[in-house]
């Protein structure tokens, strides 16, 4: 499987998707990004999404999600490692 | 379109980008055990507290979404004994009029179609991982589901 | 076949002695404001309390029966500010998994759609002037529906 | 209106239309009935039917009937006269 952007393909990513208005304040539906020197879990991920798009925490969006590593809701303590699909989950308005 | 049927075949769940057509999951549910079919379709309706809605655009985390659906319809046919049961939602534009989504159950006494019936569109919509943007003339706005009352 | 329409076309009721066409109804009561259409199918089933049913067959005091439909469709649509409602019920015999009662509701939001729908269905069971013969391979019996709990 | 049955154009009479077990105690979906000499109103009319038809008694059919005089639910004291429609209603099972 290729990394579908152009960083070296040593190099350790995970996927990161984004709907509504998660989708809308990144400007992205998903994007690979590189790990962090740092281990990253499921609580410090909104953290870290923030930094990483200013707009996520200027429109307040984060607090208002869920995440899911590879389809699954996990516990906070959960690591995300290279290869992991991390899904960010505004509040549903299906039906 | 991405759909999945329970082994026993008494489950239908369907998400689609085209025109939901109910017949189909009226059709699915009926059993000549079955006395009662209660189906409820959700629409685009043209405002929304008198703002006026030209259309409504969905978007879902499907391969999440068909299983979240499929466990609330597993539930829901245990829970009351059901026939038959198909739940099928549209993604995409969704203009004025049309369907967004289609619950269809089918069970032997009126009773248990109509609980089941709308505790499935309350689960679906606190759960589904399905999002809804309202499209106006001057703007538009995702919506987000009242939670459920815990 | 007979049926009537209120005034401002917003109630359809039928009484036929063909086979329902549920796409119908719901179509009738389908709005641009209605965000929610709920439809109940009373069909024939294959048993009662295990008996085996071959068919069941159906009479009405056809003008008397139309008025009192019309009546409860008229109470419903201004109790729950529906935007559409259609009650068709058939007559003559109606086989194992055909359809001898359809129901179709429209209105704004989910809530008063389910209210009304099983509001109109139990005034239906109590007052239309309409009887069930049910028919087994050996032998028939008139069905008589319970009276609404006062 | 020509009366249905054989009886001289003169007699007097009303139409009696018979449903579900009433139909089938009476073997007949309705009949144009003679006045009695004596009045007939709603509260006496199952006593008068019961003699007619000693099936319907015999089946204790009337007792859960209700009855309506052209396609009107009227009062007991309601009395049938010429020319009435008068239906004989078995507890329904539409639906």
């Amino acid at each position: 499987m290729y990394p579908s952007n152009l960083e070296s393909s040593k190099e350790k990513t995970f996927k990161a998707l984004y709907f509504a208005a998660a989708k809308d304040a990144t400007q992205m539906t998903c994007e690979n990004i590189p790990m962090p020197n740092t281990t990253l879990t499921m609580a410090n991920l909104s953290e870290f999404l923030a930094q990483r798009h200013p707009a996520l925490k200027r429109r307040q969006i984060l607090e208002g999600c869920l995440f899911t590593v590879n389809e699954e809701y996990v516990d906070p303590e959960t690591i995300i490692k290279h290869g992991d699909e991390v899904a960010i989950i505004p509040p549903v308005s299906g039906g | 379109m991405t759909s999945t049927r329970s082994q026993d075949n008494t489950i239908h769940i369907e998400i689609t980008h085209d025109v939901i057509q109910i017949i189909d999951g009226i059709e699915f549910v009926r059993s000549n055990q079955a006395g009662a079919i209660v189906t409820f379709l959700g629409s685009t309706r043209d405002n929304f507290n008198g703002r006026q809605v030209v259309r409504l655009d969905y978007e879902a985390y499907e391969p999440l979404a068909i299983r979240t659906l499929h466990q609330i319809a597993t539930k829901a046919k245990t829970k009351w004994s059901l026939h038959g049961l198909s739940i099928c939602h549209r993604l995409g534009t969704v203009p004025v009029g049309q369907d967004s989504m289609a619950i269809a159950v089918s069970s032997s006494h009126r009773r248990e179609a109509w609980e089941a019936g709308e505790w499935i569109l309350e689960q679906v919509k606190a759960k589904a991982e399905i999002w809804k943007k309202e499209i106006y003339q001057d703007g538009s706005e995702w919506k987000a589901n009242k939670a459920l009352p815990q």
